[in-house]
């Protein structure tokens, strides 16, 4: 996203949606992440109790989770800077 | 979903504080996008394990999907839990307590 | 959630917010039982009507789905109770 | 989505009553709900009945596939219609009334 | 939607409302189609490049796609409005 | 996400653009939700292959893992590059130009 068209008073406000919308997406990411973990690793319905097997999956689902979110955050950001500079090349700008 | 939600009371009015609302929204919103995942969830592990052969025979919930339905939601809760603890321990900035907004 | 720290005017924003949010979700979960319920039950598209077997599963569908709704509400409220109780014991408040 | 919404003509101006905006919105938000989950049912239904081996050999529709799909919304509009019924039956205050949005 | 009972200043707002709705459910459609698309044609992970049949197929899902739920969006139309026919007749207005 | 955002700089104030603000609005929607789907998709491709047998025996990214996710990101922009150029074939205003709002 460019922001260099916007004055002052348009920057401060997407500056704050853009906070908004963070806080927004990182608990989508939260509880997008208990229920997939949940679903993979919930399995035994005979308890109510997790067992050791099922709590140590969880928390793998978790670690693993976020570091494959991390990955392919870096890969968009990468690709978005690229079609940045590819557009500037083409427009002249 | 009035259960979910109870409510003190401080009768002083006063100026309404932005961030405090958007905070209260954003939290509102987590617990009512939680319990979603939490009723999905717990229909496909006890409701419907088998959606293709699956026909509604009754409308009734059985014995067994009742009981099945009490252990999906206490392992929820717990997995909540752990992904909370553990997404504070990756240093994660979750205020995540393993509740829903309970303070 | 705990409003207690909120003034009469929050307080008011706060329910109306919620009026709406509650509108909301009613609306999803009709659509969403709507799309479970058809994905469940229709599975003959050699005619255009609902069987009597289509109407009955949907029905069945629709009834059981209220009711499990209901039974994962109520163990939603006591878990969020009991996480209260244990917040005010721990924090002496 | 323009084939959604008409629009009835009433040229007097005035205020704005924000319970009967924000009402007409929930509704909007709902039809367009309804829908989206319409366009994918029938679309795994009638489209995509085993994704694994599917190519998207061609891009036009089938004659089958295209049946298919008349069929399949006619089906999701009885079922909207009975699903809103029982909600009404069980004590639900839901308006439905087997449109969405049509009065 | 019947918006006879508007006075001017709400049907310019809700003109507004349903313009912004229709630029998001484009949006939408547009990244529903990416994953759709993506999910049913890209296989082979041994490689980052589309594979001419993975490209053809993303195409042919995209064309696919979209007139499949322009016939839907048909089927819904003539439903709504034989719906509005029906309540003006039973209702008289 | 704050990787997605950079931001240039124009420090003249003045008033807000409403019809601007929208458009930015609707364009970071839309790359969370792009954002969002490659990353269902890509743990779907890469690391749930099959969610049944799957244990998550370690909470690393396996390298074969690693691997797998750099292809597949690299994939999902060249779909998200054919869809946007298609939609535009058959008539419609889409804007995209294989970026996610990069311009």
């Amino acid at each position: 996203m460019d922001f260099s068209q916007f004055n002052g008073a348009e920057q401060a406000q997407m500056t704050r949606l853009i906070e908004k919308k963070q806080m927004q997406d990182f608990m989508k990411l939260y509880s997008g992440m208990v229920e997939r973990c949940f679903n993979a690793c919930a399995q035994d319905f005979t308890s109510k109790a997790l067992s050791t097997n099922e709590k140590t999956c969880v928390q793998n689902c978790t670690d693993k989770f976020l570091k494959h979110s991390e990955r392919v955050g870096a890969r968009f950001a990468e690709h978005n800077a690229g079609m940045s500079t590819l557009a500037r090349e083409q427009t002249g700008c | 979903m009035s259960y979910l939600f109870g409510g003190g009371a401080k009768q002083d009015t006063g100026a309404v504080d932005p961030v405090k609302m958007e905070m209260a929204v954003a939290e509102l919103d987590m617990i009512t996008d939680v319990f979603n995942r939490l009723v999905t969830s717990c229909h496909q592990k006890c409701i419907q394990p088998n959606p293709q052969s699956h026909r509604y025979a009754e409308g009734e919930l059985l014995k067994g999907e009742a009981v099945c339905i009490d252990r999906c939601s206490a392992k929820f809760f717990e997995v909540n839990k752990v992904v909370g603890e553990r997404m504070q321990a990756m240093g994660g900035t979750a205020q995540a307590t393993g509740g829903f907004g309970g303070r």
